[in-house]
């Protein structure tokens, strides 16, 4: 449709002369189904289109049915259009929540080729065919068919259309806020509750789903307070909460969740209703409240009224054709008839004719009298008491309808039928408070047998209920139940407030909130038969499906709503629920509160995802650490491994170079002449106190009581299930005074094990623990050059075996930079571990680099230093181990010490399902084809034919090519695997192949370890 | 596992219940609906069973089908306290598959798979079971090697798995970001065709209506107050209903395990957790498998109504509340939107929470315990309704023999006593 | 959403805290005689009740330090903060305590032996916090026990 | 608090953040730069851990109390010392004095159980000003900044989006945001996005 060229601006054909909120003086052009149209600033998209005497806006969802709109606000479940185009296109929007722009672009959904002319209505043909939960009773047969039936369900299903380009182009903001009162609702009732709330000095967000606020009030022309029309009251009062400094007033604002204490969620629509939106103003803004308590007044919906046809387009809610008529200035239709249960109608009624329109009211009522029915008659308005539509008929429009004389309750037909030709149906059936947040926030609700409503009973968070939400639909109540609201809120808030209440002087028509109950309109024919009398208009439930539900025992509210969708839709129910509930009361011959509500849930309408998100996306979604060594690794062109949050260099491929070739550079530098590693990524930590050296001995496996001052002993930590946890090198710097390396990923949680154990099981241990990971920037220097590359660089010790021995550390000057360096080795080779204040972090790997050209020194990444430790042996926590390996299944019982009265997980590892012979333990692997590395993850088998599901021993957990080895190696976790040496285990691959390998030590290089001293 | 098939026994409503059948709707409209049958009788409690299964959700339902159909018992009441699959089985994301690391758990899951291709027709009840594929996404060279080990492994044990480059997924899924930029890439992922989805309110109806069609009682509105021992064996449970007399009681109460097993002084290594999930609202299809991402805790999927269907990880505190905290929701959108941006202008229509025991090996209990005729079926964390059929197959088994079957076994309690533990979770298991 | 009242920092969003489950268990040591069934309920059974809960938290994102709540696990409210190696004071909490079946287990026991044992030299004067003062009372449980 | 922010340049080394530039937005419709970004590079920094028992040294040689009232900052000219929790604190020193004021409390509480750990290079300190600075802040962080619940002289540790952070407010509008420096990055960079709509300078 976007292509088609837009025909001329039509005429507004159905807008009143006068009277209305949107400005006259600001005509807006906009597109709809490819037709431009012409509309008014302060419009909704809705009340552009009723203007223009479009009321035929969808298809439904599953019979195609042609729809209109239906309701005014956020209840509406009809009129969904799709809003914008391109990467801006969004499905499934409300007409009548759009503010009119220009430009504005919209489109109909759910129907091909167009809207007049669906083929998808041949479902409303069949839909005698299609009862509530049909295919839970077919499409079984061929059983191989179902994915093709599903394929062409799945298409007919869905609503609208995603945006063509899926890159999102608009931006989204997010805050915490926090409040003393959050007012959810800006009518009569959220207004006097921020008002008097606001007096207090208590700070106040007041937030109104609508472009302003007023509510029901903006409609009603009929009500003066305080002795100025309802229009100019609200004026003043948004003026007055305006000056105050800690009120916030939020429109466009919907508050759709309510949690534990008191956290809210909101989302303002900030530029949404802009043709042109500012660059630097977010989309939507999503508030994150925390309120101390809150109030809540979000109003009520008004109920449709069941009978056959009540779908048709033209066919709308008493309260939403006032809506339409004084609030926009627009009259919906010429000749109305106006259905319904209740007074309020009459309003309705009364206003229609004021507007020029024929109407006539049938009332379902018998006996209905009071001032509003007085004054519709007077104003000659034709009333037919006892009287219901039975029908309404019409092809894309409602055209006629068909009027009799019903029974109290309307379920039968007791006398007169008369037809009459018009144009639009104005229907009420009563108002349902809009619990849902209550509901959210765990709050009770209790049934009202005299408004025929769920009311809000037991609050379970700090929160109060005001005006129409609560059941007070008179305004004289809702504005003084407002107020008293307002003052205790801010008063339970700790803040004084006014506890005069004033209530402002009222001049509105009397009226009783006694509906009748007539829950499903008779159509004269026996039950099930005859057109379809809707109650979930979006979801396409009739009233006989929920009798079927019923009848076929789906008689909980939750099974009713599962098995028909009732309440499922995108409009979550809001007209539909208490129409479906009475009817399954009905149905059950049991009464409503018998059968229950549903609790309602997050949202209150649909929040769009992009708000949630926000601003934790791309870049922003979580932190990327790097070392204060990066720049060099990106400017000589080193790949990256993520490691954890860590981004560290996994190699550095010069030009030509394949990663396997670049790493075995790398291995064969550090073995020959010497090798760089940015080891910064370490976790340190610098543990302090007199009991240190035992607190050591009670988190590693191993002894530590009488490690020398300056000498490092390699430690591993357990869990209290004896499982291993992390491990590293820790150095004693003095008595009381220990610097304790992890595992880069680790680091955080060995820190907070510690202090763990610390504060609550050993509170009497004198230490105190620092991370210090990111104070010292570390270079690994490794291979036989080593020593005479820190000669190079200008180092102020002797670096002989005997004054600086393997395992121990000393303070010195390298190139005149003050550094702390490790004589420890994860390579085998003799080896530096150079630690630097972060800020020379730099300075130190180009120092280096400099001073190793000459001999031949090689920076190598984390894929090196993997292969380097693999040939020796050196296991890496979190590959070799899974949280389920113990020390004696790596064969390291020799760090395990069985003189020490205990360690965390040394209880533990005496468990006798601990020494089972048959535990996976590390082995190393040479294949028989020496070149062939076996893929990490393969699973070793004893006899490769045999049938599925094989017999695995375990897994390979390190495994590359070594090219100081000349060979493939692996290390492996078989199961029984120490007893194994020297015997064949197979690798199927994934495509078939199988790889053949001895179990070997896992021990490739220098076995002897003589290359420790260079 | 591949070449076992489980023994499905009786099965198309042997009962002679009506069958359903787009034959039968065409015939029932001609009445206007009028005339179909209940789908399972709205029974009372008798005063004695053979068999008590408590709790009315998937797993309980499926255990008294097989009792019935496999074993050829007829005596069986299933009590639920509120409505049938009104727990887990209704608030679940409908994930399906059997690829896990572990033997065990490869073992019972497959189990499960297997019944579940086959089910509508075991039921005549479309349980709409879509074999659209899982395919679990990795976003590190870690991942991608635990991704190899785990393939290795289900392939070994004859499951359907196979690895998939970036551009193959791209392929697969045309909505999916594969940017090798953003934070957490798409760099790889395994896919197990046979996996999918299912329509989890119709398991627990279908298993009902077959149920019932063999004479189990499926009693709702009915809680359990207590259970009567004499000695330490089962006499029978006190019930808002009334006492029911029987000498087996199985639970099967996901959840509320803990609350059950206290009535008989019984004490299990669970945490009921909050597990939140949502929906957005109906959109014409545009992701047509299941995806997983254990990195950003997120997985996704659409339904053959529209909705794409979005889950998170587990709520970190206990509770019974069926809510948990925003943060969580939070945060696995902004990584739905990061592997899917087209979610960024759609909407959140429902949210809601569910209550998962989970074991501390992130592995179910399927036990018999130390009080005779009591049983216990629990601790599927996040992973219990892929296991619904599979589940109430081998429980409805250990509760006719008294003894657990091969692939019951590895599930007793004692584990946790001997510490020969299925630690999904140590070995980094894929949750969900 | 919960508030969490840290003792020190005073109320916070729940996201800077890490839950660390049930309090009060007492670890077995080592050298405690107790059988590998005993110290299994040790290491894997969590008491999961449906109300009220004394459990373990940490102002992870705050000052790191660990604490004991009272909550309930329905209605989310929490009765009670109170420091590591402290009882609850309030009456609910303090029952939900005494009514733990880890008060007899062997690990308890053996625990509050070792304590004690411990006690004797540790009799240093003054200068003890609340949660030494508390630990002197009792056996320092797992987690800060008791 | 102002003089802590000179951070001498002189000072041989690379801060956290040295080399960032080129960030800059300007504020909609020329209005007034809602969030202003300084790095105040080298600051001194000392993690204490240790009871009131140190107190007396401490103050010796910071004039600042020890520990501070909770969630306060105790200042006393250049020095101040920030409260972390019931028995930890940063002190905040002079560019270039933290290692011989660490050495000089280490002498003077020989013997006593304590640690002074010099954090200087582990930490990185933002100062964020401007008219929206709180506006920015609430965005990532979910502690209530109204200026009549978070003002001058007091602290907290918390979560500023995905990164923990330690905030002081120094003024009505001016914060100092400490982070690890491998966070470092990352927090400018969210503060560069959360402050579009008010704009942005830094100055490194």
């Amino acid at each position: 449709m976007g292509l088609m060229k837009a025909k001329p601006a039509a005429q507004q054909m159905r807008r009143r002369s006068s009277g209305g909120r949107i400005d006259r003086t600001k005509p807006v052009t906009f597109t709809f189904d490819g037709r431009s149209y012409q509309g008014y600033e302060g419009d909704t998209l809705a009340s552009a289109l009723l203007a223009n005497n479009v009321h035929l806006l969808g298809r439904s969802f599953k019979y195609h049915r042609p729809r209109g709109i239906v309701g005014s606000g956020s209840e509406e479940p009809n009129a969904l259009i799709r809003l914008g185009r391109g990467a801006y296109a969004e499905p499934n929007l409300r007409a009548t929540q759009i503010e009119l722009y220009e430009g504005l672009y919209a489109e109909s959904q759910n129907r091909t080729p167009s809207l007049k002319f669906d083929i998808g209505a041949v479902n409303s043909l069949l839909e005698r065919f299609f009862p509530a939960g049909f295919y839970y009773k077919t499409f079984m047969w061929p059983a191989s068919m179902w994915m093709t039936y599903e394929h062409v369900i799945r298409r007919a299903a869905g609503l609208g259309r995603v945006a063509d380009d899926h890159n999102d182009p608009d931006r989204y903001e997010k805050a915490h806020v926090h409040c003393d009162v959050l007012v959810a609702g800006g009518g009569a009732a959220g207004l006097m509750a921020a008002l008097h709330a606001g007096r207090s000095g208590a700070r106040v967000i007041l937030a109104d789903e609508q472009n302003e606020f007023g509510g029901w009030l903006l409609a009603e022309n009929d009500t003066r307070i305080e002795g100025v029309d309802a229009n100019s009251w609200i004026a003043g009062m948004v003026a007055d909460l305006a000056a105050m400094p800690e009120v916030t007033l939020l429109p466009r604002t919907t508050v759709f969740g309510y949690m534990d204490h008191n956290y809210l969620t909101l989302v303002e629509r900030v530029t949404d209703h802009l043709a042109e939106r500012p660059a630097h103003l977010p989309r939507q803004r999503l508030w994150k409240v925390r309120a101390g308590q809150t109030v809540l007044a979000q109003g009520a919906h008004e109920r449709p009224l069941v009978f056959s046809g009540n779908d048709l387009p033209g066919v709308m809610l008493a309260g939403a054709v006032r809506h339409f008529i004084n609030r926009f200035g627009v009259l919906p239709g010429n000749r109305a008839i106006v259905v319904t249960n209740n007074d309020d109608a009459y309003r309705t009624a009364i206003s229609l004719n004021e507007a020029g329109a024929n109407v006539v009211v049938a009332d379902l009522r018998i006996g209905a009298s009071g001032p509003l029915i007085t004054a519709a008659k007077d104003a000659g308005i034709a009333v037919m008491a006892g009287h219901a539509v039975t029908l309404a008929d019409g092809n894309h429009r409602v055209a006629r309808v068909e009027i009799s004389a019903v029974n109290e309750g309307a379920t039968q037909i007791t006398g007169d039928t008369v037809h009459m030709d018009c144009d639009l149906i104005a229907m009420s059936g009563g108002l349902s408070p809009a619990v849902h947040l209550h509901s959210q926030a765990r709050g009770k609700l209790a049934w009202d047998d005299r408004t025929l409503c769920f009311k809000p009973s037991a609050t379970h968070e700090a929160s109060f209920n005001a005006g129409a939400c609560n059941g007070s639909f008179d305004l004289g109540a809702a504005l003084r139940e407002g107020a008293r609201a307002g003052v205790k809120a801010a008063t339970a808030a700790g803040f004084k407030a006014f506890t005069s209440i004033e209530t402002p002087a009222l001049d509105t028509p009397k009226q009783s909130w006694r509906p009748l109950a007539a829950w499903k309109i008779t159509n004269g024919e026996e039950p099930g038969r005859g057109p379809k009398a809707f109650v979930d208009f979006q979801n396409d439930v009739t009233a006989s499906d929920v009798a079927l539900a019923a009848r076929e025992g789906f008689q909980s509210v939750e099974h009713l709503k599962r098995y028909t969708t009732m309440g499922m839709a995108t409009d979550q129910g809001k007209t539909s629920n208490i129409n479906a509930l009475a009817i399954l009361a009905d149905a059950l011959g049991s009464e409503i509160p018998e059968v229950g509500t549903t609790t309602f849930r997050m949202p209150y309408t649909p929040a769009n995802i992009g708000a949630i998100a926000a601003r934790d996306i791309g870049h922003l979604f979580d932190p990327t650490r790097l070392t204060r060594m990066d720049e060099w690794h990106r400017a000589n062109g080193a790949t990256f491994e993520h490691v954890g949050q860590w981004m560290r260099a996994w190699y550095y491929p010069q030009e030509g170079e394949t990663m396997a070739e670049a790493v075995n550079r790398e291995v064969l530098a550090a073995r020959t002449t010497a090798g760089l590693l940015d080891a910064s990524t370490l976790g340190k930590i610098d543990i302090r106190g007199p009991d240190a050296a035992e607190f050591l001995n009670r988190i590693y496996t191993n002894s530590w009581l009488r490690l020398g001052i300056g000498k490092c002993r390699y430690g591993l930590m357990l869990k209290d299930d004896g499982m291993i946890m992390d491990d590293g090198v820790t150095t004693r710097l003095a008595e009381d005074h220990f610097h304790m390396t992890t595992t880069t990923g680790g680091a955080a949680g060995v820190l907070d094990w510690m202090e763990e154990w610390l504060q609550t099981e050993w509170p009497d241990l004198k230490v105190y623990l620092t991370s210090v990971t990111e104070e010292w920037s570390v270079a690994t220097l490794s291979g036989p050059n080593a020593a005479k590359i820190l000669e190079a660089a200008g180092i102020d010790i002797d670096l002989g075996a005997s004054s600086f021995p393997f395992m121990s550390m000393q303070e010195a000057h390298l190139g005149g930079l003050p550094v702390r360096i490790f004589r420890i080795s994860f390579t085998g080779e003799l080896s530096y571990e150079i630690n630097v204040k972060a800020r020379h972090g730099l300075a130190l790997w180009t120092l280096l680099m400099k001073a190793g050209t000459d001999f031949g020194i090689t920076p190598y990444g984390t894929e090196a230093m993997h292969v380097l430790r693999a040939e020796k042996g050196f296991i890496i926590v979190g590959q070799e181990t899974d949280g389920s390996v113990t020390p004696p299944d790596l064969n390291m019982n020799w760090i395990v010490s069985d003189v020490k009265a205990d360690f965390i997980g040394k209880r533990a590892l005496a468990r006798a399902s601990m020494s089972y012979d048959d535990r996976k333990q590390l082995v190393g692997l040479m294949t028989t084809d020496s070149q062939r590395v076996i893929p990490e993850g393969a699973h070793a088998v004893i006899d490769p034919d045999q049938p599925m599901p094989m017999e695995m021993l375990g897994q390979v957990t390190s495994s590359y090519y070594s090219p100081n080895v000349g060979a493939s190696i692996a290390m492996a976790m078989l199961k029984g695997g120490h007893s194994m040496l020297g015997s064949k285990v197979y690798f199927p691959m994934l495509d078939g192949d199988v790889i053949e390998a001895e179990i070997v030590e896992p021990m490739f290089f220098d076995a002897k370890g003589e290359r420790i001293n260079g | 596992m591949a070449s076992h098939q489980p023994d499905r026994g009786q099965r198309g409503l042997p009962g002679g219940k009506p069958k359903y059948s787009a034959f039968a709707i065409a015939k029932k409209a001609m009445n206007y609906h009028q005339d179909w049958q209940r789908a399972w009788r709205d029974a009372a409690p008798k005063d004695e069973y053979d068999v008590v299964i408590i709790g009315g959700g998937g797993h309980g339902l499926a255990t008294a089908y097989y009792l019935a159909a496999v074993h050829g018992m007829a005596n069986i009441a299933v009590i639920e306290k509120g409505w049938l699959g009104g727990g887990n089985t209704g608030r679940n994301t409908t994930i399906i598959r059997s690829n896990y690391l572990w033997d065990e758990s490869a073992a019972i899951y497959e189990h499960a798979l297997k019944l579940w291709e086959g089910m509508t027709q075991d039921l005549n009840y479309n349980v709409m079971f879509s074999q659209r594929g899982v395919l679990t996404i990795a976003h590190s060279e870690h991942e991608l090697r635990e991704m190899s080990r785990r393939v290795h492994a289900i392939r070994l044990n004859g499951i359907d798995s196979e690895i998939l480059g970036p551009a193959e997924i791209k392929k697969f899924v045309p909505t999916i970001n594969i940017d090798q930029s953003i934070r957490y890439p798409v760099m790889g992922g395994f896919l197990q065709k046979r996996g999918g989805t299912a329509r989890h309110d119709a398991v627990a109806w279908g298993y009902a209506r077959a149920a019932d069609d063999l004479g189990v009682d499926i009693i709702q509105n009915c809680e359990v107050t207590a259970l009567r021992r004499e000695r330490s064996k089962i006499t029978g449970i006190e019930t808002t209903r009334g006492f029911i007399k029987t000498p087996r009681v199985g639970c099967v109460v996901a959840g509320h395990s803990s609350v059950i097993a206290a009535m008989a002084d019984i004490r299990l290594p669970l945490a009921s957790r909050p597990l939140q999930a949502l929906v957005s609202e109906p959109i014409k299809p545009i992701l047509d498998t299941v995806i997983m991402s254990n990195a950003v805790h997120m997985y996704i999927s659409q339904s053959d109504k529209g909705e794409m269907v979005l889950g998170a990880g587990v709520d970190k505190y206990n509770s019974y509340a069926q809510r948990g905290s925003f943060p969580v929701p939070e945060h696995m959108l902004a990584a739905a939107v990061e592997l899917f941006p087209v979610l960024s202008r759609l909407r959140m229509l429902r949210h809601w929470g569910g209550i998962v025991d989970t074991c501390p090996d992130a592995s179910p209990i399927i036990s018999k315990t130390d009080v005779e005729g009591l049983y216990f079926n629990c601790g599927w964390g996040t992973g219990g309704f892929k296991a619904t059929p599979g589940s109430g197959h081998v429980f409805a088994d250990l509760i006719a023999n008294d003894r657990p079957n091969k692939i019951a076994a590895p599930y007793d309690l004692n584990r946790f006593r001997t510490g020969l533990l299925i630690d999904e979770h140590g070995a980094a298991g894929v949750a969900h | 959403m919960l508030i969490i009242n840290c003792p020190h920092c005073g109320p916070r969003e729940e996201s800077e805290f890490a839950c660390g489950g049930e309090a009060h268990i007492a670890r077995p040591l080592a050298e405690n005689s107790i059988s590998d069934a005993e110290f299994a309920d040790y290491l894997f059974l969590r008491d999961n009740p449906k109300g009220l809960f004394l459990e373990r938290w940490r102002h992870s994102a705050g000052c790191r330090r660990w604490f004991n709540i009272a909550r309930d696990t329905v209605s989310h409210e929490i009765i009670e903060v109170y420091p590591m190696g402290a009882l609850p004071r309030k009456k609910d909490a303090l029952a939900t305590h005494a009514a733990s079946w880890r008060r007899d287990t062997a690990a308890e026991k053996a625990a509050e032996r070792a304590a004690q044992k411990a006690q004797k030299p540790a009799q240093k004067p003054a200068q003890k916090p609340a949660r030494q003062k508390a630990a002197a009372k009792k056996a320092p449980g797992k987690r800060g026990g008791k | 608090m102002a003089d802590i922010m000179t951070g001498d340049a002189m000072l041989p080394g690379r801060s956290a953040l040295a080399g960032r530039a080129g960030m800059n937005v300007a504020a909609p419709d020329g209005g007034k730069t809602g969030l202003r970004v300084q790095e105040v590079a080298h600051i001194g920094k000392i993690n204490i851990r240790g009871t009131k028992s140190i107190a007396k040294v401490i103050w010796n040689h910071t004039g600042c109390d020890f520990p501070p009232a909770n969630n306060m900052v105790s200042s006393a000219g250049a020095r101040h010392i920030v409260w972390l929790g019931p028995d930890e604190a940063l002190l905040l020193c002079e560019a270039g004095m933290e290692r011989d004021l660490r050495r000089k409390i280490s002498a003077d509480l020989a013997g006593q159980h304590f640690a002074a750990t010099n954090v200087t290079d582990a930490l990185c300190v933002l100062k964020v000003e401007g008219p929206d600075v709180r506006a920015v802040l609430a965005k990532g962080c979910a502690l209530d900044l109204h200026p009549g619940k978070f003002g001058p002289g007091q602290c907290a540790q918390t979560v500023l989006a995905h990164a923990g952070v330690t905030i002081i407010a120094t003024d009505e509008n001016c914060f100092l945001l400490i982070c690890r420096t491998s966070f470092a990055p990352y927090t400018l960079d969210w503060l560069q996005d959360a402050a579009l709509e008010f704009g942005f300078v830094f100055q490194g």
